[in-house]
C-alpha cells in the first residue's frame, strides 16, 4: 500500500464517518483512528500477543545499585505515560544518552532549574555524565517545568524521561 | 572472579553468556535497544538498560553508550559476544582505560589479527602453513609467471587494494598468464587507483576449516581441534560440523600441536578460531585468526565437553588453562550445528515478524540455543539467525538423523526460516557422505534448479 | 482485498448500522469499527496470535494404508459439521471403538442398510470388526439415512461419524 | 528393521519414542484420547487415531482398541512407554497373538518380574543381594528373635498380606520384638484375615539406586551403569542423577557384572531397570526389576552416549548387543534430571489448564523432553508431568549449576509447576553435598517448615 492509496483510505474512512481500521497483510499492517480522542484515560493501543506480555513483566528496569528492589518494566508504560490525564499536555525531556543525571554543573552549585521555573526553549536543564563527558540537556520546548523525574546523581538509561514540561 | 558482567550484544549470543555467567554465579547486565524491549536477553539478566535507538550504530554498536552503561552498573568486565564490538580494538581499549576487563584477548592481539597481512606475517613466522603466493607486488607478467611456475597452476590474481571480485583472475594455464594479467592490473588500476596485483596459489574447491584455540594470561595455548564450515552462502556459514569428516585424528593432533606453539608464541589470550583452507589433498592453509568467540563454538562443546564461553570468562579473570583442558582431547562423537536464520528457506531474503507459534525439539543429543519465543517481533535490524540447533550423536551418522528429526520436529510460524532448506541439505546425498566444499550450495542450487526445470520440460 | 473492495465492505457495514467488523483469512486480517466509542474502558483490543490452532492444522487423519495424502484434521470440524445447514436436524451415528467398518454381514451378502431406508431405534446398521470382533452397530434413533459417511472395508477411529439419520 | 511402529502412550514419552523411530527411518502411529487430540505426539506421528474418550481406562489403558489401531494402521511393533500398558504381561501376550512385535521383553519375562516375590527367588538364585530375612512365615516369637540376631537389628515386621504400613513393626532392640511380634500378628490377622508375618532387615535412611539393563535376544544382557532416584515424594520420583554420588567405580563395575550374569541367566532381553536400596554402608539389596524404560532414562544416555530408546527398537528387532554396546562403559561426567511436573511447588497438588507461555531453556548441556507447548491446555486425566529437564555436565557440580541455570531459565505460565521446588532443592546444602535418602524430603519440607515458623515467631 503506497501514500495514495493511504490517502484514500483514509478518505473513505472519513467520508464514511469510520473510527478505526486495521488491516494486516503479510508483513503489511495499517491502524487508521479518526476524530477527536475523548478517551484519554485509554491505554494505547498495543498489540500484544498473548505471549508476549510475559516476559516484559518480569524484566527488569535498571538498577545500578543492583540491590534496592526494581519495579517491573512495562514496555508500554513510556508511552503510556503522556497519555495520563494530570499529564496531559505536557511534554518530556528524555534523556538521549546513557548516564549519570545531575540537576547542577558542580556538587555546591545550585540546580540548573527547579519545578515551578519558567524556561525558554535551548535553555540547559542538566548534565547526564557519561565517560567522564558532561552533556548539557536542553529544553525542546518553552514552559514550565511540571516535574522533575529523576534524582540528582541517579543512572539514566537511553530514553528516560528527566522533566516534564508544560509548554507556553 | 568477576562479580557483574556487562552483555554488549543481543539474541542468543547474550543468552549464551548470560546462561556462562549464571553457571558460575555471576551477576549480568544486559544494553539493549528500544527494537529489543521484548528481548530474552532483558528478561534473563539481573539488569536491564536500554543504550540506544534500534539501529546498531545507535546502540550496540555505540561505544560511548555500552560504556556508560558499564559504569552506571558498576561492572567488572564486559563480554562482547561476536560481531557488534567483538574484535573492535577500539573499544576493547576504551574497555581498559575505563578499567574494565574487556573478555577476549588483548588489545594489541586483537589489532594484529585484525590485519589480515600482519596476521598472515606473523603465522608464516610461527611455522603455520600459507597459501604461497607474493609478498609483495609483481611488477611484470614475466615475474608473476616465474612464481606461478614455483608455486604451480592454478594461481589466483588479486589486486591489492581489492575486493568484490574485480581485479581478480584464475589462471590455470602458464600461457594465459600474460593477457590475464594485464587485465587484473588494468581492472585494479581503475577500481582501486592501484595496479598492484599479486599472486597466490588457487584452490578450487576449498573446504572452510577451523581449528578452536584457548589461551590463558599465563603462556599457555590449547586447540581443542578443529570445526568444518565449508557449507556456506555467500561467504555465510550455514552449517557446521565437528570433527570434518576429512580430517583424521593424526592430521587434527600435528595441527592442534603446531597451532599451540604458533600461539603460545604471540602470547594469545582467551578464545580464538584460527580458519584454514583445504585443498583436495586435504593440506590445510592458514587465511586468518578470528578472535572472539564463533557462532559454531556449540559443535566444540558437544564434542569436547568444554564449556567455551565458560571457559573465556575463567580465563579473562586469570584462571590457568589446566583448570580447564586437562589430558588429550579427543572429539567423542559428531555434532553438527544448522543455522535456523530468519530467511526464506529459498530465496535468502530476511523475514523479519512475529513468530506466533514455536515448538523447539528435544530427546537425546540436541541442543537450541535461541533468544527467541512463541510471540516474539523478530526486528529486522539485525542479523538474521533467530535459533542453533545443535545436533550431537555417537558418530556422523547419527548427528545427521537427529538433526534430521528435531528439523522435522522444529517449529517457528509467522516468519520463514531456514529450516526447510536445513532439511533438504541433511538428505542431500553428498553432504550425508561428506563431499562437499565452499562450493557446494551452488551446485546444490543449481542442481535443484536443473531438476525442476527437467520436471516442466516433461 | 483490495482498496475497492474495502470501501464496498465499509459501505456494506454503513447500510447495516454495524458497529464493528474483522475478518480474518490466511495472512490477511480487517478489522473496522464505526460511530462514536463511548466505551472508553474496552480493554485494548488484542490481536491473538493463531499460535494455538497450529498444531491441530498440521496433524493428521489416520491413513492406514499410509500412501495416499490425508486430509488435515481440524479439531473443531467434528463439532462444525452437524451445523451446517444442509445437515441440521440430522443425527450422526459415530463409532464406539476403532476397527474395520463393514456395511453388510458378510462379503457376499446385502448391506444392512442403504441411504434412503427407514430404520427403527436398535436397528443394526453396519458391523466394526476390532481385533476379528464383529461389532453390530445400531442406530440410537428411528428415521432416514441420509447418508452413509465411510465406505465398506474402511478403517474408522473412534468417535468417527458413520452415518446420518434424519429423524422421523 | 521395522517399518511402521505404533505407540501405546502419550506425553513426553510418546513424543520420546517418536524420535527414536524418526532417528531409524521407522513410521510412526500415534493414539490418543479426545482429550489429547491437540497434543504434540499426535502431530508429530505420522499417522494417528483417536481411540477412545479421555479417561484411560478408556483410551490408553484399552487394549482392544489399541490393537485394533495397530491392525488398521498395520503396524509392525508397538512401543508401550512406561506406566498404561508397559508392564502389561497380558497385553504383550495379546501383541504375540495379534503377530505385533511387543517392543520389551518376552511375555514371560514380564510376568515373573511383575510378581515380587517371584522376581527376589530369581534375584536370590541369580546371586544378587537381596535383603536378608524369613522365606516363610515366622510362627513363634522365639523364631523371629533368632532370625532377627542372625541378620541384626533394626529389622522390620511385614503383615504376609499387607500393605499400606498395617502389620508393620520396626524393631530396633532384641527386647522390644516380643511384644511387637504379636501386635504385628495381630494387626495381620484383624486387617488381613492371615495372621502370618515375615521379618526383614530394616534400612534406617535407604538410597533408591537403579541400574540400567539392556539384552538382546541372543542372550547378551549389558549393565550400563547406576542411577541414584532417592529425591521422592511418597515414592514419587521427582529427582535423579547418574552416576550416584556415592558409588565408586569398583562398586559399579562389581555390580554391573553380576547383573550380567543374573539376568543373561533369566534370558532377559531388551531394556529393563534393576532396583536396589542401598544402606549407610554402601551395601546394596535387589528390590526388583522394572521391565520397561524409565522416566529417567535420559541421565543414562547422557552419560553413556547411549540412545536408550532407540536400543529398544534395534534390539526388538533382533539386533546384537555387539552393534550398540561395545566395550566398557563409563559414566562420562554426570547429569541430573528435574521432573516438571504441573503441580503447585509447595503442595504438589496436580495443576491442569492453558500454559500461556512457555520459554525453555537452552545453551550446552541442557536437554528438554516435553510435550507441552505455548498455548497447550494440560489435561487434568493423566499424570502430571509435563517435561523433563535433564543437565549434563563434567562433574557433579557443573551439572548442578547448570540445572539450576536452566530452572531460572525456564518458564510455563498459566498452570502450576515444579520448577521452584527444583530450584530450592538444587540449592540446598545438603543435595549439593550428596547427603540425601529417600527421606530427604521429609526433613526437607520440616527444615523449611521450621525456617518459615521461627521467622513468624520473631
Amino acid at each position: 500500500m503506497n501514500l495514495d492509496e493511504i490517502k484514500e483510505l483514509m478518505d473513505a474512512l472519513a467520508e464514511r464517518d469510520i473510527q478505526e481500521f486495521e488491516l494486516e497483510r503479510g508483513d503489511e499492517k495499517v491502524r487508521i483512528r479518526r476524530g477527536s480522542s475523548d478517551d484519554g484515560n485509554r491505554p494505547p493501543y498495543v498489540i500484544v500477543a498473548p505471549g508476549v506480555s510475559a516476559p516484559q513483566q518480569i524484566t527488569e528496569i535498571p538498577s545500578p545499585a543492583g540491590e534496592e528492589p526494581r519495579k517491573p518494566l512495562d514496555p508500554t508504560a513510556e508511552t503510556a505515560a503522556p497519555t495520563e490525564s494530570s499529564d496531559a499536555g505536557l511534554t518530556q525531556v528524555k534523556s538521549p544518552i546513557v548516564g549519570t543525571f545531575y540537576e547542577a554543573p558542580s556538587p555546591d552549585a545550585e540546580p540548573f532549574v527547579e519545578v515551578g521555573d519558567q524556561v525558554t526553549a535551548g535553555q540547559v536543564l542538566c548534565i547526564i555524565e557519561a565517560m567522564k563527558l558532561m552533556n548539557e540537556i536542553e529544553a525542546d520546548v518553552a514552559g514550565t517545568i511540571e516535574k522533575q523525574l529523576v534524582s540528582n546523581g541517579q543512572p539514566v538509561e537511553y530514553g528516560e524521561a528527566l522533566f516534564a514540561i508544560r509548554p507556553s | 572472579m568477576f562479580k557483574k558482567v556487562l552483555i554488549a550484544n543481543r539474541g542468543e549470543i547474550a543468552v549464551r553468556v548470560i546462561s556462562a555467567c549464571k553457571d558460575l554465579g555471576i551477576r549480568t547486565v544486559a544494553v539493549y535497544s528500544e527494537a529489543d524491549r521484548e528481548s530474552l536477553h532483558v528478561r534473563h539478566a539481573d539488569e536491564a538498560l536500554c543504550i540506544g535507538p534500534p539501529r546498531s550504530k545507535d546502540s550496540y554498536l555505540n561505544v560511548p553508550a555500552v560504556i556508560s552503561a558499564a559504569e552506571i552498573t558498576d561492572v567488572d568486565a564486559i563480554h562482547p559476544g561476536y560481531g557488534f564490538l567483538a574484535e573492535n580494538a577500539g573499544f576493547a581499549d576504551v574497555c581498559r582505560e575505563s578499567g574494565i576487563r574487556f573478555i577476549g584477548p588483548e588489545v594489541e592481539t586483537i589489532r594484529q589479527m585484525g590485519d589480515k597481512a600482519e596476521a598472515r606475517k606473523q603465522a608464516r613466522a610461527a611455522g603455520l602453513p600459507i597459501l604461497p603466493g607474493s609478498e609483495e607486488p609483481l611488477e611484470t607478467a614475466r615475474e608473476a609467471l616465474s612464481l606461478a611456475k614455483d608455486i604451480g597452476f592454478p594461481v589466483i590474481l588479486k589486486a591489492a587494494g581489492g575486493g568484490g571480485g574485480r581485479g581478480m583472475r584464475i589462471v590455470r594455464e602458464p600461457s594465459e598468464l600474460p593477457e590475464l594479467f594485464h587485465q587484473a592490473r588494468h581492472e585494479a588500476a581503475v577500481s582501486f587507483q592501484s595496479s598492484d596485483v599479486y599472486l597466490e596459489k588457487y584452490i578450487e574447491g576449498p573446504r572452510h576449516i577451523e581449528f578452536q584455540i584457548l589461551g590463558d594470561n599465563h603462556g599457555n595455548v590449547a586447540a581443542l581441534g578443529e570445526r568444518e564450515c565449508s557449507i556456506q552462502r555467500r561467504h555465510q556459514k550455514l552449517i557446521e560440523e565437528a570433527p570434518s569428516p576429512r580430517i583424521d585424528s593424526k592430521t587434527r593432533n600435528r595441527m592442534c600441536r603446531r597451532l599451540e606453539k604458533a600461539f603460545e608464541r604471540v602470547g594469545y589470550s582467551n578464545a580464538g578460531t584460527a580458519e584454514f583452507l583445504m585443498d583436495d589433498e586435504s593440506e590445510l592453509y592458514f587465511i586468518e585468526l578470528n578472535a572472539r568467540i564463533q557462532v559454531e563454538h556449540p559443535i566444540t562443546e558437544a564434542v569436547t565437553g568444554i564449556d567455551l564461553v565458560k571457559s573465556q570468562l575463567l580465563l579473562a579473570a586469570g584462571e590457568p588453562l589446566s583448570s580447564i583442558v586437562s589430558g588429550k582431547i579427543e572429539p567423542r562423537g559428531h555434532a553438527i550445528e544448522c543455522r535456523i536464520n530468519a530467511e526464506n528457506p529459498k530465496t535468502f531474503v530476511p523475514s523479519a515478524g512475529r513468530i506466533t507459534q514455536m515448538l523447539l525439539p528435544g530427546g537425546p543429543g540436541i541442543r537450541v540455543d535461541t533468544a527467541a519465543y512463541s510471540g516474539w517481533f523478530v526486528p529486522p535490524y539485525y542479523d538474521s539467525l533467530v535459533a542453533k540447533l545443535i545436533a550431537h550423536g555417537r558418530d556422523r551418522t547419527e548427528a545427521i538423523s537427529r538433526m534430521q528429526r528435531s528439523l522435522g520436529m522444529m517449529l517457528m510460524e509467522g516468519i520463514d526460516t531456514l529450516i526447510p532448506f536445513h532439511e533438504r541439505v541433511m538428505a542431500d546425498p553428498d553432504f550425508v557422505l561428506g563431499n562437499f566444499d565452499t562450493h557446494y550450495l551452488d551446485r546444490f542450487a543449481q542442481r535443484r534448479a536443473d531438476a525442476g526445470m527437467s520436471r516442466v520440460v516433461k
